[in-house]
């Protein structure tokens, strides 16, 4: 077991094995200190940051759904200035990447954000989240117009010098289309997939689960269409993929690596079982030596077609 | 640290009228919890349903490794449809304890009121032996909808004084257990009132009530809240509760409570749909 | 119970009930017959016809996910021609709207199906599968591109007389654009949504599991998809509207009602519960009856919001 | 009719080595049940898993409301594995009976061999009744990696002859079981092997070499083959297999076998990946 390399490059990052935390679902990191050692994990992507905070949307926020979960948390959180201040400073002792999740409703906000978190100790990378309605735009994702994705990742790229993730919206025709133009934009590397647009229906009372009317799927139902998705991605763009999307265990990493992601974030996971993103990483190990894997990355875009 | 694990079920008692008392070999669980401190679980295999279910711990045991933790739950959906299906021996997925729990009185002579509606009693045995050990001398006051389903009493260390409220009158006061609080209250003279303490557990609109009973009277009391959980540790952002004098934010309520002291809950912003 | 009015009106197609069972899932009708009263039923859609009989993919093709499933089976089907000769003479005897969907991979063999279909004896309507990939442009789905829609709806429009439903494919960045775009072309019926395009990897195999790769997603995984697709449409156009997506109980026909259906169609469910599909009808009259719902068109688009 | 619905499980008997029997409460099942016919059976509450699985009927037994049937079975993945954590009284969900049973042999006086590899034994404890009792006398010859693996042979009627094989050694022959049936029917004289019959259940290359061996020799006989089923009765159009002859179609394992006569399953292009 020792004998696998688990690290992973993805363009500018490097980690010490692919297994990352996905944002909205591991808070700020310290959280999970109760559960696991941070330092095991290749990396933590914190909750979306937006300029100020947000109290984020009136519950009920949540609602489980078969094998999923709907949620419109509605981007609660501190602001980017008491991540830099509080958040960020309490994960310095961990041997991990720390990455900045970035929220915003219109381009400056982005930049604006981004600005700020360039060059923070400590900080590993920026991924940025354009599932968000762009209310300058009538409340349309970033993510699901080509031309205003590169505008908003060519404003963010000139802002900052950290390794800059994408992380691609679902909610599109086919994902290839947003990825060449995050790309062409600057990205270093894309992330997917974000939620996948649902909704829930309380038939007795006739209402909404959701306060938000709408919200967001995550877990296991979705993996089939995400694996298909990082398949897509991989043969359309050239650079490094992060894949998530119900993974629950170090097989289903596997089979994002295989679809052709160079890392995995583990999201939804993260609430049932909260040590689970740590047990991954050894499970991975174990199941590469098993496999007479070597190095992990020999897995990605490994498969037989 | 917290445990999350899986531990086994050693015994799935039936209480009646859908309600029951599993006990889990969890002594890692059970060794540093305190009473109204829950727990999440999950039974069954597969990813549907997904997420944990949150339980307070009704009574710490002995077992065979140590404490065990016991449950009492009502079966209302499919969570606890497939724990009450379980036979011991079945594994469960647990992970705790969570939550702030219920303080206890720093003067023990003071009176205490135990306010319980319908499965509301869960966290009230274990809160019993804690406060009898601490001197204090508790009085359960507990409503539910008949009197069938007003379970668990047997399940509380014998010296608390009891006194049911049912809604159809089928036991003890006909009425709300609510009621029952207001005229203990309003029997103690102002300086004792203003000393007493009240824990409540119960559905949400019982709480309101409770909460308000206990601001006419001026007198003390912990509620601890219901929520859906989505991880029951503070980070889903799922579970929560706007508080008073808090207008730009809400409160946790797996993580900030689920206690909070009586005054604290914005009712009138938490009203969910 | 006999109180509740369960007949529907969707344009110019009358249903004795909103329970049709849905193409692909449902055979050619009489394989239920071991199971149920074909009686029972709004309505049938047969499986896919294509001109000619079509033998499908190589197998595997299908595989479990968490609780949904992925298809590949590749339209294998008898051809109109069969249909009209033996399929469709056998459900002369019930009671029972039958619809025939039509497959083509160029816009005149979608014709070509429906010439042959219109005036069939005991056919009730048509429905559209336009998620086929246009083999005339490059495999690209019909249903995807809103401006192909709207010709290939308006020449099948042309050649039949008999309600026609054109059926979405989810797969879309805005389902309203093709919603809109069959609505110009003449459709009286949309029905959504169709499978979700996935993938599914076996890791000890590093293979894909179906051996076209890539299949369609079904099952209650995709409910809360469906239900925000089906509230989405009904905002968007005007005519009726057949939900599906993983429905399994009447409790989540009323979902989708809710959401603005005026009638659902059942899948995968028939799978594992052959009988399933009559059953629903009874708990649906009887889930009215205990609303004190008199008539279930009552419930469409009956969302408080 | 073919039953569709919940059927409640009398017993789940451990065989060892991760093989079960399980005994189920299902008469309108079981009466009119024929050997290899199978039923398709989802275990657990929740939609994962989604499907059913196939298990052929492995006995017709007596219980409290007419017949039960039996099905052993082994765990080899999620399904298989939330079965064998049910107890008695657990309810299941059963559909069946589906498939075309093995056809008995038309003169009972011919060599009958029954060829199991694994858990493809399931089917023979039936067939061997059913043979009986139709005045044959089979013999059982029975492949399995290890002889630990050798279970389920005190499920079946006396008088059956039994000759088994392990790829391990371990028990009986060293090698495989189509090696067994080779050997007998190598050993029959040319007109008895032509008029023998071979009933074959077992994992996919143990079948294909089956074939091979009855078409060597010419004999008859019977397959029952394996594929996962999404519904079991012909719709979903999963469970495809190509046949001799038939270059533009496919069979379908669940309603056309799973029983199909040797020498008619396209083997070349049957290969799954
Ligand atoms: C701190 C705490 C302690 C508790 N202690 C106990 C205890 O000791 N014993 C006990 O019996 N119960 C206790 N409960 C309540 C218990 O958690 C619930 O009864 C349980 O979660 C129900 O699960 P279920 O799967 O059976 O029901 P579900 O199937 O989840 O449904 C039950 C109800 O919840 C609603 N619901 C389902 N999902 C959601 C969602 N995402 N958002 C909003 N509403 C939803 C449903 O509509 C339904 O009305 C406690 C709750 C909390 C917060
Ligand atoms: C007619 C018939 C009769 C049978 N009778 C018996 C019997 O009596 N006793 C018995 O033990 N078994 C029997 N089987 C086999 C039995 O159905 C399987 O072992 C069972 O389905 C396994 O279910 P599971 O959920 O435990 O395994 P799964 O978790 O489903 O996985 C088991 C294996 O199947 C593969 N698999 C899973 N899903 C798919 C898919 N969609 N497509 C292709 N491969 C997949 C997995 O990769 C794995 O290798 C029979 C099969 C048939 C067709
Ligand atoms: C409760 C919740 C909150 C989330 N918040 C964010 C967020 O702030 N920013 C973001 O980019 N993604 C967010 N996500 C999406 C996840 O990071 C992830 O992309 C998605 O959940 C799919 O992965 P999973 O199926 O493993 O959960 C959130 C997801 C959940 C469930
Ligand atoms: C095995 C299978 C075959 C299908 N074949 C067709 C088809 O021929 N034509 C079509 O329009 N839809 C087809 N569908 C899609 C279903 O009709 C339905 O739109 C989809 O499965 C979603 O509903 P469900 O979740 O209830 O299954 C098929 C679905 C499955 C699972
Ligand atoms: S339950 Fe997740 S934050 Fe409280
Ligand atoms: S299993 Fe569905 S057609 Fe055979």
């Amino acid at each position: 077991m020792s004998a696998v390399d688990l690290t992973v490059k993805l363009g500018p990052l490097t980690l010490k094995n692919p297994v990352v935390t996905a944002s909205g679902t591991f808070g700020y990191g310290t959280e999970f200190s109760p559960f696991l050692d941070l330092s095991t994990l290749g990396g933590i992507v914190v909750k979306g940051l937006s300029l100020r905070p947000r109290r984020g949307n009136e519950p009920p926020r949540i609602w489980e759904t078969p094998s999923g979960m709907l949620n419109a948390i509605g981007l609660q959180n501190v602001g980017v200035d008491a991540f830099l201040q509080e958040k960020l400073p309490a994960l310095l002792p961990f041997d991990t990447a720390v990455l900045a999740n970035v929220y915003g409703e219109r381009e400056e906000e982005y930049v604006q954000v981004c600005e700020r978190l360039d060059g923070a100790r400590g900080l590993a990378g920026i991924e940025l989240n354009v599932s968000c309605p762009n209310t300058a735009k009538g409340g349309m994702e970033f993510g699901v117009d080509p031309m205003m994705l590169e505008r908003l990742v060519a404003a963010v790229r000139r802002v900052t010098s950290l390794p800059l993730i994408v992380k691609l919206s679902p909610n599109v025709t086919d994902i290839g289309e947003p990825a060449r133009a995050a790309v062409a934009g600057g990205a270093d590397i894309l992330s997917l997939v974000n939620t996948f647009t649902g909704m829930g229906i309380d038939a007795e009372g006739r209402r909404p689960v959701l306060k938000n009317v709408v919200g967001g799927l995550s877990g296991p139902a979705i993996k089939p269409l995400a694996l298909y998705m990082v398949h897509r991605v991989a043969a359309a763009v050239d650079v490094p993929i992060m894949g998530m999307g119900g993974i629950m265990n170090a097989v289903d990493a596997v089979e994002f690596l295989l679809a052709g992601a160079n890392a995995v974030q583990i999201g939804t996971s993260n609430f049932l079982n909260p040590g689970g993103a740590a047990t991954m990483v050894g499970d991975l190990a174990e199941w590469c030596s098993r496999h007479r894997i070597g190095e992990v990355r020999e897995l990605t875009g490994g498969l037989r077609t | 640290m917290i445990f999350s694990g899986t531990v086994a079920l050693l015994e799935n008692r039936d209480l009646g009228h859908d309600n029951f008392l599993a006990v889990l070999d969890a002594p890692e669980v059970g060794q540093s919890m305190e009473p109204a401190q829950f727990v999440m679980v999950r039974a069954g295999e597969g990813t549907d349903p997904l997420l944990g279910r949150p339980y307070s711990v009704a009574r710490i045991g002995e077992g065979p490794n140590g404490v065990t933790i016991q449950l009492i739950y009502k079966v209302v959906g499919r969570g606890t449809g497939i724990m009450a299906g379980l036979r011991a021996g079945a594994e469960l997925s647990v992970v705790g304890p969570l939550g702030q729990p219920f303080p206890l009185p720093e003067d023990p002579q003071v009176p205490v009121f135990l306010v319980a509606g319908g499965i509301g009693i869960a966290p009230f045995p274990f809160l019993s032996a804690r406060l009898l050990a601490a001197g204090c001398h508790p009085r359960l006051l507990y409503g539910a909808r008949s009197s069938g389903d007003l379970v668990g009493r047997d399940l509380f260390p014998p010296g608390i004084e009891m006194e049911v409220a049912t809604d159809d009158g089928s036991g003890g006061h006909a009425g709300f257990v609510t009621e029952l609080l207001d005229r203990h209250l309003a029997a103690l003279d102002t300086r004792t009132r203003q000393r007493a303490m009240a824990y409540v557990c119960g559905p949400t609109p019982m709480m309101a009530a409770a909460d308000a009973v206990l601001a006419r009277h001026e007198s003390r009391g912990h509620l601890s809240l219901e929520a859906f959980m989505g991880c029951g540790f503070g980070v889903c952002l799922s579970c929560v509760v706007p508080l008073v004098g808090q207008e730009t934010g809400y409160a946790r309520i797996c993580v900030d409570g689920p206690t909070f002291p009586a005054g604290s809950i914005d009712w009138h912003r938490s009203q969910s749909p």
